[in-house]
């Protein structure tokens, strides 16, 4: 089971939690990604998500896919919030659900490397001196081509 | 053919689509941001760094080399900061 | 902030994690040990944990301090059920919350792995058959070890 | 001496703990086993594998060849298996 979601509002993580609970399962691993109150020159008031709507739904059923495959995955889902976001919102959320917690664990990894890379999101910083957009990070690119050196 | 742009490419632009019939000579990414760079400063300034730019066929990642047809949609966007 | 908790009753995921959350924290990871419904042998019943009061909050203690120490983690929360648990019913729940993922995965990934072999918990499954104690397992050993290899 | 026993350590013995007055020659973890062995049938059988035994002084793992003093509490269980 993959659940992709884009949305402006917030979500209960404990029901999403459970919508993948089932008796064959064994570990549930998530990932929530948050909006911290610093940005990259100084304090942040909010941040925006802009996305490009039909290829970022179709980029992270991509990866979904892709991590479900490799390890078996029972159930995984995504939440990519768009729109105003403030500190402390959550602006990602990713869950994987095995038998086993090293696949659930990977695949929830896997997911938040590529879907950094992958999808096409973009984030502008709203700041005391205005607003900017938020470039790429060199570490981001490195974690994702890691996964693909293994494979190959 | 239908032209979209996000984040920073559209702030110089000024608008998100439009759509264009382009030149018989335009058959490449390449060749169509050349193109598109005379329609105006807010295009030449948002294609001035081709190494900042990404781009998406029919809303696929593809490399600037990527043939084009007219019935594409091609979207042109800077490198992709989610999650 | 560390807290640790050995209860019999079952929590809500949400509220742990909000209260982990803070304006410095871009990354919070968890991971739920769920009761699957096959046991090693035959079809499950129950699971009932047993656990060495005192030196069970003490282990876990510990795990949690070497991993926020290791990773900078700006929060930790590890809950431990014990008593008899049905299919599906959360057995364990680790979060941890960081600025940066990896950390937040990171820790969360050893606090599991020392969890599975240093902390005085113990398992029996109740079946069609009968009641057992689950035996050790040998990939959890490794698991743990491989961590004090990188460390050295 | 107090002693506590966990799992199928306990269900061997019948009971989780007892107070023991050592003799002088029990000053280590397994002397103590091989003491406790001649207490019952329950003790004999719970520790006739030591490989599959773990042993806790003060509530810190310890090895078979640790020292023990009266005021010590130790416990006896199988490898855990929580998580």
């Amino acid at each position: 089971m993959i659940k992709i979601s884009i949305q402006q509002e917030d979500f209960d993580v404990s029901s999403e939690i459970n919508s993948m609970n089932s008796k064959t399962i064994g570990a549930i691993a998530t990932f929530s990604g948050i909006v911290r109150d610093s940005s990259e020159s100084s304090s942040l008031i909010s941040l925006t998500l802009e996305h490009y709507p039909g290829m970022s739904e179709a980029a992270l059923k991509k990866i979904a896919n892709a991590a479900k495959r490799e390890w078996s995955l029972e159930a995984v889902r995504i939440i990519h919030r768009v729109g105003r976001l403030l500190p402390e919102d959550t602006i990602v959320f990713v869950g994987c659900a095995s038998a086993h917690r090293q696949a659930a664990f990977d695949g929830c990894r896997f997911i938040m490397d590529f879907l950094k890379t992958d999808a096409p999101f973009w984030k502008s910083e709203e700041t005391q001196e205005g607003s900017f957009w938020i470039s790429e990070r060199e570490k981001d690119k490195k974690a994702s081509e890691s996964w693909l050196l293994k494979n190959t | 053919m239908k032209i979209l742009y996000f984040a920073w490419v559209r702030d110089n632009i000024g608008y998100s689509q439009e759509e264009l019939s382009c030149p018989e000579h335009v058959r490449t990414i390449n060749q169509l941001v050349e193109y598109l760079k005379l329609q105006s400063e807010g295009h030449a300034r948002a294609f001035n760094d081709m190494n900042a730019i990404r781009a998406a066929r029919n809303q696929q990642f593809v490399t600037h080399d990527t043939k084009l047809s007219d019935a594409d949609e091609v979207a042109f966007f800077p490198p992709v900061t989610g999650g």
